[in-house]
């Protein structure tokens, strides 16, 4: 019976159940020090989710992802630093994470609504100018003193459980493992809902065509720039829970470098599914971790020719292809052989990628 | 306070350097529509040819003739192996073009090393202009920099590729029908952007330190610059080079670097919003 | 005048000197179905463009259910009951069938909303079903649109349309590229949706075999003008059209 | 060291458990670790900064083949692991906390710059783990973990500025790359230039990743200022004093190049960038016994055209710094090493060096140098001057 259940499940859900089991069991048999880089991957995990989100299944190909994660951690050390001017008291964790998820959904809601509305830009429009932001943001975080300049935002403290920032500190290995491994669940599961959702799919639609979605009645520019701002929350949700476990924040974590190297963990991992982004994101960063002191400087070159590969014959990406993969082997093994009703179509056709 | 002459001088130096720069960048954009990221590198790669060929004890004008050949060479065995396959995917061609120019790089590091290089000034003289000792080699650069616009338009106004190059501009499709070798053409274009790029990076070598990262530095002002003029017509990143060199060189003069480069930024990001089209720009067809 | 569904006067609109729209005048009916016919470049498709929006007219102005819906963004004026299928067949293509469907249907004005947040993909609407089966679609529910053949990526587009529920379909060149077949079972589908579902219809044709069969009243368009109008048989019988248009 | 086998048993307990096989096995390197004692360096091999990270290399190899050659520590050998910071904060901090929990340093050296600096504190904090820091910087990282080896503000620029001021003349411009340490370094300078009579014409900062200087420069030479204090690392410094070279500047004011390294010379080239002047703990031209020793030990090691900054010296007197301490200590673990760490007195090349008691900044001869030909020559032994940490 559970195995009928399982054959019937979605491959990608199935392939994010299978993930989750292994990292709720990992505690068992892994090192301290794994499970620390974990709990920071996981971070990063959920930061590729959302530009998974904003740029696979929206088709915003934001450049400057990083300005958002970079926003929701300085909210959250801002909060918990007790440097929010008129509320310095209130240094509680929890409304850091509200503060970290707000201010990115707000920027972004800002920053959508003037890219977008009317005759927006587009496509590659589009990306430039978000690259180009990233490179304003940066330079005015560094030049702000109010939040460190260029040396950033120190000690910042650690998730505390009470509700203003007393009690309990998770900064034991094994607790806040579990606790980012929560974060970065939830953030996903919102994620996967929205994008199950009609509205998901005319957020597809948006993306596929957009000329044609207008014509059907959809305000896109109103869809786009709402995305946007929820890639943007989950972002920041990221930045936040980044900033907890590196306890600090600097314009480096809000500019160019960091966008662009959340935008080869998704296109390595695969910018259609969610799951296949996170897999890219804790994948590299494992692989960066251990193997970088082996190759030394063609570790880099290794990764920008995987990269070029990866963009000219698997858009998929390395582990969603993987997915994809096996998603047609079991669909091959039920027989059958007709795809399912209603079974999302991965394939990438020419129209999402040329810019209309 | 600076006399007029010399931040005159000054201003239209930067201008005239970002456009030698831009115009490579703005040829590929505009006949192939492939945004290159790597165009940074393409232009460190020819500031590299003259320090090879300085280690190798040439001369430096040796170099300034190799750097172009070289890119321009090397720009065709690109276009093969990785722009084409992704021509069809305007988004794909900047990430492809970004991983291209992560591997340059690195690529340099792991050859001459991640350190600074110098190139030794080819003239060290200098020319009295208004009374104040102006240096010999920038004056070279500006004529350099005209020299190859004004070629450029030549052979985009008064030769047979060069109408063929326009009409692939004004309707890809439509060039197409007539017979005209859209393939040739692409691989002609981008190695003429590759090789306008290796000439930049030779020409303005001996004013900076060598660095794997040099190109940053310069591709995002002369992307802002091809964006913000437009891409309907040649004369487009004439203007634009001109409107951010000139901007961003008077706020250093008058300001400071730091809000040089804010003010060049958000001005960019103001003018392709409200003008998608850019300054000079035909409007887009919309398909 | 009350009782027209859409009145159109003195639509003007030009590129760069040249006229492409000149003093339009048109009134259409809540159940009327007319053709457009007319040589190309004569501003058929400029004219769809000025009523769903796309553009912005130079004077003139375009009553919908006698509101003024003249420079309206394309999503209002859709949501206002206007549809539109474009001349090249716009579907998504990386979506199923029902999916293209479900995506045109959730657009109907009363059923926006957050709600769409909490509902699945695809309805499990008899609407949709009805829509499928109009369509001739059914059994391709779930597969990817872009595996569709051309004549079925124009009766999909056909079918997003009428998901939405308007009042007026403008129609661009529904048959170009179609056999003869196929342009036989669209000229069934456009009487339906006029006839069952009372929907009023314009479309733009050059496939005059197509116009016979649907037997719809005729305008000819040229240098952006109307300049005739009538049943088929009348208005073929005209010099200034045989000459211009069908030679 | 309870804390492997702590690792060893949740390692066989998955064993036990038959848990997934490959998380044991990558839990594996952890355990490997008997018998040396590991620190940890975090430094720029890429990015921007890697000149720097070279120099720090030589003098850590050299102190670790020293102190392995004599016997190692307490009988355990000495090693260092490596790691490229790419000059940003953020790598910074993930290979500090790499090193820390999976190879289990015992100490960490590096980086160089402040933000790196920085940004790794609360991790070396939290983590209660020795940083041997060993780059000249603004002052004020104070706390039971970092010990600094090289200078401060006051070191470098208390006799440099008054030799300017008699060398070139009364007016000042300073120039430096925007962020805390030149910031920091102008303002001690420009107290000590008011307190001498004498006048700031302009301070000016620049990002980084400016190639075209055209327009400093010409109100730098505007000013009429006779001095240039300059504060502008890596590449884009090098740029800069291209540039003003060929727009004639050197030749109106002085240069006093703060943060300077032999190293640099060769990117000029030949003959170019004379003059300028600099306060440094060491020198490779220095002709005292001592560090004519050390310049032949590490080009005995690095090869004979290796440029010796003091950078190379004051990473080398931090490792050596271990070994005394953990010595002094009779113990290796990280609280003997932080405790006796203080106020400890080391022999370095330049002779003896006091590790600050409260404030573990490091007192020790200081040289007035200036570039001549194709290195510095020294014009001046300043004698030993006693850091002002800046800590409260």
């Amino acid at each position: 019976m559970i195995r009928t259940a399982l054959s019937h499940m979605k491959t990608e859900s199935l392939v994010a159940g299978i993930l989750l089991v292994v990292l709720l069991l990992l505690p068992l048999g892994a090192s301290s020090w794994l499970l620390s880089d974990l709990s920071i991957y996981f971070s990063y995990a959920l930061f590729a989710a959302s530009l998974a989100f904003v740029w696979g299944h929206c088709g915003l190909l934001c450049l400057g992802q990083a300005v958002f994660f970079g926003l929701g951690a300085y909210a959250m050390s801002l909060v918990t630093l007790g440097m929010v001017p008129g509320v310095e008291g209130m240094v509680s964790t929890w409304l850091g994470f509200a503060a970290a998820i707000a201010v990115p959904a707000l920027a972004a809601q800002l920053l959508g609504r003037f890219l977008f509305h009317a005759q927006g830009l587009q496509g590659a429009f589009f990306g430039i100018v978000t690259l180009a932001v990233a490179f304003i943001v940066e330079r005015l975080f560094i030049n702000w003193d109010f939040v460190g300049g260029l040396n950033g935002l120190m000690n910042v403290p650690p998730i505390v459980l009470g509700l203003n920032g007393d009690g309990y500190e998770l900064w034991e290995a094994v607790p806040l493992y579990y606790a980012a491994l929560f974060v970065l669940v939830l953030g996903f599961s919102v994620l996967a809902a929205l994008m199950r959702s009609r509205w998901g799919l005319a957020l597809k639609a948006v993306a596929s065509h957009e000329m044609r979605t207008k014509s059907l009645g959809y305000d896109t520019a109103h869809y786009k720039t709402t995305a946007f701002s929820i890639g943007a929350a989950i972002a920041g949700l990221a930045g936040a829970l980044f900033v907890v476990q590196f306890g600090f924040v600097s314009p480096s974590l809000i500019g160019f470098g960091l966008s662009a190297e959340v935008l080869i963990w998704v296109a390595l991992g695969g910018r259609g599914m969610l799951v296949a982004a996170c897999a890219g994101a804790i994948l590299v960063r494992v692989l960066e971790s251990n193997l970088s002191s082996v190759f030394g400087d063609t570790w880099l070159l290794l990764l920008g020719g995987l990269f070029i590969v990866s963009v000219m014959f698997l858009p998929r990406g390395l582990v969603g292809e993987a997915i994809h993969g096996l998603d047609r082997w079991r669909a091959k093994r039920r027989k059958g052989g007709s795809t399912p009703r209603g079974k999302a179509v991965e394939r990438l056709s020419p129209s999402e990628y040329t810019a209309r | 306070m600076s006399s007029v002459a010399t931040i005159v001088l000054d201003a239209s130096n930067y201008a005239l350097i970002l456009l030698l720069i831009a115009l490579g960048l703005a040829i590929i954009f505009g006949l192939m529509n492939v945004i290159n990221l790597a165009h940074g590198e393409f232009l460190m790669l020819g500031a590299y040819t003259v320090l090879s060929i300085q280690m190798a004890g040439g001369p430096f004008w040796l170099g300034l003739i190799a750097a172009p050949l070289a890119v321009g060479l090397f720009g065709l065995v690109i276009e093969e192996v990785v722009i084409r396959r992704v021509y069809h995917r305007v988004l794909d061609t900047i990430l492809a073009t970004w991983g291209l120019s992560l591997l340059l790089k690195q690529s340099i590091v792991l050859v001459f090393g991640p350190g600074s290089h110098s190139i030794e000034d080819p003239i060290s003289a200098s020319v009295m202009i208004f009374g104040a000792p102006y240096p010999a080699y920038r004056l070279f650069i500006m004529a350099i920099s005209l020299l190859v616009v004004t070629a450029t338009f030549l052979f985009f106004f008064k030769t047979r590729i060069g109408l063929a190059a326009r009409g692939v501009i004004a309707n890809r499709n439509m060039a197409a029908c007539l017979g005209i070798n859209t393939r040739n053409l692409d691989r002609m274009t981008f190695s003429l952007g590759a090789a306008l790029a290796g000439l930049a990076g030779a020409v303005i070598a001996p004013l900076i330190s060598l660095d794997p990262h040099l190109g940053l530095g310069y591709l995002v002002p002369a992307f802002l610059a091809i964006l913000v003029g437009g891409l309907g017509s040649i004369m487009a990143p004439v203007v634009g080079a001109a409107g951010v060199g000139v901007t961003e060189n008077l706020a250093a003069t008058f300001l400071s670097p730091v809000y040089a480069q804010l003010i060049v930024f958000i001005t960019a990001v103001l003018v392709i919003r409200l003008a998608p089209g850019g300054l000079l720009g035909k409007k887009r067809r919309q398909t | 005048m009350p009782g027209d569904l859409l009145k159109i006067s003195g639509l003007s609109r030009s590129f760069g000197g040249v006229q492409a729209v000149a003093g339009f005048d048109l009134r259409i009916g809540a159940d009327e179905l007319l053709c457009i016919i007319g040589p190309n470049g004569c501003g058929k498709t400029t004219l769809f463009n000025l009523i769903s929006g796309h553009l912005r007219p130079s004077f003139g102005s375009i009553q919908f259910k006698g509101a003024e819906i003249t420079g309206m963004a394309p999503h209002l004026v859709a949501r206002s009951g206007i549809g539109r299928k474009f001349q090249v067949p716009s579907i998504y293509e990386d979506l199923s069938v029902s999916e293209n469907l479900a995506v045109a249907d959730f657009a109907e004005p009363g059923r926006k909303g957050l709600g769409g947040l909490f509902t699945s993909r695809t309805g499990n609407d008899r609407r949709l079903a009805n829509l499928i089966g109009l369509i001739g679609l059914e059994e391709l529910a779930g597969a990817p649109a872009g595996h569709l053949s051309h004549g079925q990526r124009q009766w999909l587009e056909i079918g997003m349309v009428l998901a939405t529920g308007p009042d007026l379909i403008l129609l661009d060149e529904p048959t170009a590229g179609m056999t003869r077949q196929e342009t036989e079972r669209t000229a069934q589908l456009v009487q339906a949706m006029n006839r069952e579902q009372g929907v009023a219809v314009i479309l733009i044709e050059h496939d005059m075999w197509f116009v016979e069969t649907l037997k719809c009243a005729v305008a000819v368009m040229m240098q952006g003008q109307v300049i005739a109008k009538g049943d088929y048989d009348t208005v073929r019988e005209l010099d200034m059209v045989k000459e211009a248009y069908l030679g | 060291m309870t804390s492997i086998t702590r690792r060893k048993f949740l390692g066989s307990a998955a064993a036990v458990a038959g848990g997934i096989a490959a998380s044991s096995s990558l839990s594996l390197p952890a355990l490997a670790s008997g018998g040396t004692i590991k620190v940890g360096a975090v430094l720029p091999f890429s990015g921007g900064l890697e000149l720097y990270g070279n120099q720090a290399r030589l003098g850590l190899d050299l102190a670790v083949s020293e102190i392995n050659g004599g016997g190692g520590i307490l009988g355990e050998k000495i090693e260092v692991l490596y790691e490229d910071n790419k000059t940003d904060p953020k790598t910074s901090v993930e290979r500090a906390t790499s090193l820390i929990r999976r190879d289990e340093v015992l100490a960490l050296t590096g980086p160089i710059t402040s933000n790196a600096r920085d940004a790794m504190a609360p991790t070396i904090k939290r983590m209660k783990t020795p940083l041997l820091y060993a780059t000249n910087y603004e002052g004020g990282a104070c706390s039971r973990e970092v010990f600094c080896f090289n200078t401060v503000p006051n070191q470098e620029l208390e006799k440099l500025v008054p030799a300017l001021k008699k060398e070139a003349g009364d007016s000042f411009y300073m120039f430096g790359a925007d962020y805390v340490w030149p910031q920091k370094m102008f303002e001690t300078a420009k107290s000590l230039v008011e307190s001498e009579g004498g006048t700031v014409a302009g301070v000016e900062f620049t990002p980084w990743g400016v190639k075209e200087f055209a327009p400093v420069i010409r109100r730098i030479k505007e000013s009429g200022a006779k001095v240039l204090l300059f504060a502008l690392p890596g590449a884009d410094g090098i740029t800069f004093i291209k540039q003003a070279e060929d727009l004639g500047l050197l030749e109106d004011v002085t240069v006093g190049f703060l943060g300077f390294a032999e190293t640099y010379l060769g990117a000029f080239g030949e003959g170019k960038a004379q003059n300028m002047w600099v306060a440094v703990p060491f020198a490779e031209s220095l002709q005292t016994p001592g560090a004519q020793k050390f310049v032949q030990k590490i080009r005995a090691q690095a090869g004979s055209d290796v440029p010796v900054s003091h950078y190379v010296m004051t990473h080398y007197n931090a490792l050596m710094a271990v070994k005394d301490a953990l010595e002094k200590a009779g113990a290796v673990d990280k609280d003997a090493l932080m405790d006796s760490m203080q106020g400890l007195t080391i022999s370095t090349p330049t002779g003896p060096a006091e590790i600050g008691a409260v404030d573990h900044h490091v007192t020790m001869n200081m040289y007035l140098a200036k570039t001549e030909g194709a290195g510095l020559s020294v014009v001046e032994d300043l004698g030993s001057i006693v850091p002002e940490a800046g800590c409260s």
